[in-house]
């Protein structure tokens, strides 16, 4: 068991197990539309319903731009999770999953980051276009790309979890956002924090290191309560 | 290696539903006691606030309710992960017994909170206090955790689920209130509390002080209650339970 | 079978001791005991419903609800955990295989996942590409899937999903097999190939446990009836007494 | 006492509405969660109990060994 030839094996086997998952995951999106588009366009709809809502006035557009990316983006976002291991428990290949030998931990990791590359990036190239539509100065679209960018990582981790402990329930959706709202508080601050402090002319170092901390923490300690949880959902 | 002996039995149902009931009437009775005594001299023996007058006394029982309903969140969250760790089917139940307590305490920090900012603030919610929007978030996650338990038919998936989500709302907790510090910051630089640290008098701290200490006692008592009855529920086929009920009910 | 090695060089055993199990207010299996060696097979036997999945998950370690405890090697299976796994090849209802991936892609990422890793198939490089590749392409000949290897899963049929499923028993390394309903949806000739199978497996000293309405002809087949464990009609817990 | 009398006990100079309210509120929740819990705790044991004494009736009957054991 502790046989050096067998740790050597461990630590590939982490590694190993993580591409294989992420690769696999990229390969099902891709050759599934829905899974990528999707997101993107249900967050430029509603995006659409607000400035109907609001009103064509500029000004006003502006000064809601930030609360309403940043809460479109989140409800996008975990609208898609709901998705993200209902597909592979009714298939069965979470079942595989839990009982591959190689670490749980790294093939979650593998597939929450597969995820995250699949809604946050078009999020950050249709950046340009919310701003467009929401009156955001130009020169602000590289901050609320990389802000959009790195929250979504943390929406794909933190989200995730609701996802494991409701995917072998009936009435996942609405609970998925019972359960995971009120953790998404902070990314919703720094979020909107940082467009607000951009537009400000203020420096934006300070909500910037949050998210990078918030997503770092999320992506090193998430994937345990996820692993959790997809083991309960599986104990039946 | 002192005496592990009282962990191992702790696992035991029947053992902790017989010293449950023997505890219950003096932490009930203590708790009521000191609460009501506190209450009772915040109430009618402390000078009125200079600045906010009588209203102030409401904070006698706004602050004990907020102080435990947060300190419940984190027993919740041990318990799931004693839970979790040891396997331990009573820290289960002791985990959904505190749930409904502390989502009620965190509701009436709330309502308290909120009749206590109409005569201050002249408004009954006021978002630029970090504390009472931290408190509804708080409330929020309590509301996750329990709609989770309910979802699950199975009653021993439901209370682990719920142990993973209740442990990340811990993780989340410091990060909540921090963030919603900063933000209260951000848009309201000169912040309005309820209570300044340097303006609370000591005669005005002192029933405070026994008001929490009674809090928690009520709260342990309610927690008592409510895991009682978990245990029946969950226990509800085993034979020494079926002697407990003919005895107790005799 | 010249890429498969002997499952092990050494004796394999799997006990199930005294397992007791309740869902909800029933008591779905008690007293369940029994010892399996290499080179045996268990079919688990039994009415519907009288638990026979939850059986094989509580052997694979799906399902952990339960008491009593299953003992690989004499060690308990929840302690071995990874080293138990690694062991061990489990197909479940659902085949476990991906709608929109080919079954040539499905078998590689299965292999990537589950598949043995070069410390436990005794010092052979499985990683190595070209056996490797020879290996997957066996498996597909072997269950016939050689002509849809680059058609999307989603368009096979429900049998040939299931072959995808079962083509992971070439790839396979694992001493342990435990297979629910392996012959469903699974035509004659699939059935043929699969008995072989069973076969060459305890044949090399392997284990298999599985559940099956199908008539088996191997003499290695012991079966355990699920009927016989099952808690009497009426009453709370059988019989309760004060 | 701080206050002379009841009546400006009561009414505490005009914030006795808030201070009473957020009192009685807080006192009927914290009675609810008392007797909520103290109720049910009690059906079930009811419950527990009734069904129970059915099976003992129902083992009791075949033979009087039985039951003579059961009463002890």
């Amino acid at each position: 068991m502790t046989h050096p030839a067998a740790m050597q094996a461990d630590n590939e086997s982490m590694f190993r197990i993580l591409h294989a998952i992420f690769k696999r995951d990229l390969r099902v999106y891709f050759r599934t539309r829905g899974a990528w588009l999707n997101p993107l366009i249900f967050v430029l709809l509603v995006i659409t319903l607000f400035t109907l809502g609001i009103g064509p006035d500029a000004k006003q557009l502006a000064s809601n731009a930030t609360a309403i990316i940043w809460v479109v983006a989140l409800l996008g976002i975990m609208l898609s999770l709901d998705a993200l291991f209902r597909s592979d428990y009714e298939d069965g290949t979470l079942e595989q999953l839990l009982l591959s030998p190689r670490p749980l931990y790294f093939a979650i990791m593998g597939k929450v980051a597969a995820h995250w590359l699949v809604t946050g990036l078009p999020m950050l190239l249709a950046s340009p276009l919310f701003a467009l539509m929401l009156g955001i100065p130009i020169s602000i679209v590289p901050l609320l790309a990389l802000g959009l960018f790195l929250g979504s990582g943390i929406l794909s981790f933190v989200g995730a979890i609701g996802a494991a402990v409701t995917v072998s329930l009936q009435t996942g959706g609405l609970l998925i956002a019972l359960i995971i709202l009120p953790l998404y508080v902070p990314v919703i601050i720094f979020g909107a924090g940082l467009l607000q402090y951009a537009l400000e002319g203020w420096s934006v170092a300070a909500p910037l290191m949050m998210l990078s901390g918030l997503l770092c923490a999320a992506v090193v300690l998430a994937p345990l309560a996820i692993g959790a949880g997809l083991k309960i959902s599986m104990d039946s | 290696m002192a005496n592990w002996q009282w962990f191992h039995r702790l696992g035991s149902p029947k053992w902790l539903l017989a010293t449950l009931d023997r505890w219950l009437p003096w932490l009930l009775s203590l708790g009521l006691l000191m609460l009501v005594g506190a209450l009772a001299w915040g109430l009618a023996f402390v000078p009125p606030d200079y600045k906010q007058g009588n209203s102030f006394r409401i904070m006698y029982i706004h602050v004990p309710t907020a102080v435990v309903a947060l300190a419940a969140y984190y027993a919740m969250a041990i318990a799931g992960a004693v839970a979790m760790i040891w396997r331990m089917k009573v820290a289960d139940m002791v985990m959904r017994a505190i749930a409904p307590v502390g989502a009620a305490l965190t509701f009436l920090a709330l309502v308290t909170g909120a009749i206590w900012g109409k005569p201050t603030w002249g408004a009954y919610w006021v978002w630029q206090d970090a504390r009472l929007t931290s408190m509804l978030i708080l409330f929020f996650l309590y509301l996750g955790v329990m709609a989770l338990y309910d979802a699950y038919s199975d009653r021993r998936n439901g209370n682990r689920a719920a142990a993973v989500v209740a442990l990340a709302g811990t993780v989340n907790i410091p990060i909540i209130y921090k963030s919603v510090d900063w933000w209260s910051s951000l848009h309201q630089p000169a912040s309005i509390k309820f209570t300044e640290q340097s303006a609370i008098a000591s005669e005005m701290l002192q029933p405070l002080l026994l008001a929490i200490i009674g809090t928690y006692f009520v709260f342990a008592a309610m927690v008592i209650l409510q895991l009682r009855l978990q245990i029946v529920l969950s226990e509800g086929r085993s034979n020494w339970l079926a002697e407990y009920a003919t005895n107790k009910l005799r | 079978m010249e890429y498969k090695l002997p499952v092990s060089s050494l004796a394999i055993q799997l006990e199930l001791n005294d397992l007791h199990c309740e869902r909800g207010e029933r008591v779905l299996m008690q007293n369940v005991n029994h010892c399996l060696e290499g080179g045996q097979g268990l079919r688990i036997a039994g009415a519907n419903g009288s638990g026979k999945t939850t059986l094989l998950r509580m052997v694979s370690g799906l399902t952990t609800d339960f008491s009593g405890d299953i003992r690989w090697n004499g060690r308990s299976t929840r302690e071995l955990g990874a080293l138990f796994r690694s062991q061990l090849c489990y197909l479940g209802h659902a085949p476990g295989v991906k709608a929109a991936l080919t079954p040539i892609e499905n078998l590689q990422w299965w292999q990537a996942t589950n598949g043995s890793s070069a410390a436990t198939s005794g010092g052979v490089k499985i990683g190595d590409a070209q056996q490797a590749d020879h290996l997957l392409e066996r498996a597909l000949a072997t269950f016939g899937l050689v002509s849809y290897s680059h058609t999307p899963c989603a368009r096979l049929s429900a049998g040939q999903q299931r072959r995808v499923a079962l083509a992971r028993l070439v790839l396979s390394q694992h001493a342990l097999w435990v297979l629910d309903e392996p012959f469903t949806a699974i035509d004659q000739d699939g059935v043929v190939v699969l008995e072989e199978m069973f076969d060459q497996h305890l044949l090399r000293g392997g284990m298999i446990v599985l559940t099956t309405h199908q008539p088996l002809r191997s003499e290695r087949m012991l079966t355990l009836d699920l009927d016989a464990h099952r808690a009497k009609a009426g009453g709370m817990n059988g019989a309760r007494s004060l | 006492m701080y206050f002379e009398s009841f009546a400006a006990f009561w009414h505490m100079a005009g914030h006795g509405s808030f201070v009473w309210s957020a009192y009685g509120m807080s006192f009927v929740v914290l009675g609810l969660l008392v007797l909520q819990p103290l109720v049910r705790y009690r059906r079930e044991l009811g419950r527990i109990k009734n069904s129970a004494v059915a099976v003992l009736q129902q083992n009791a009957t075949p033979s009087s060994a039985d039951s003579a054991q059961v009463e002890k």
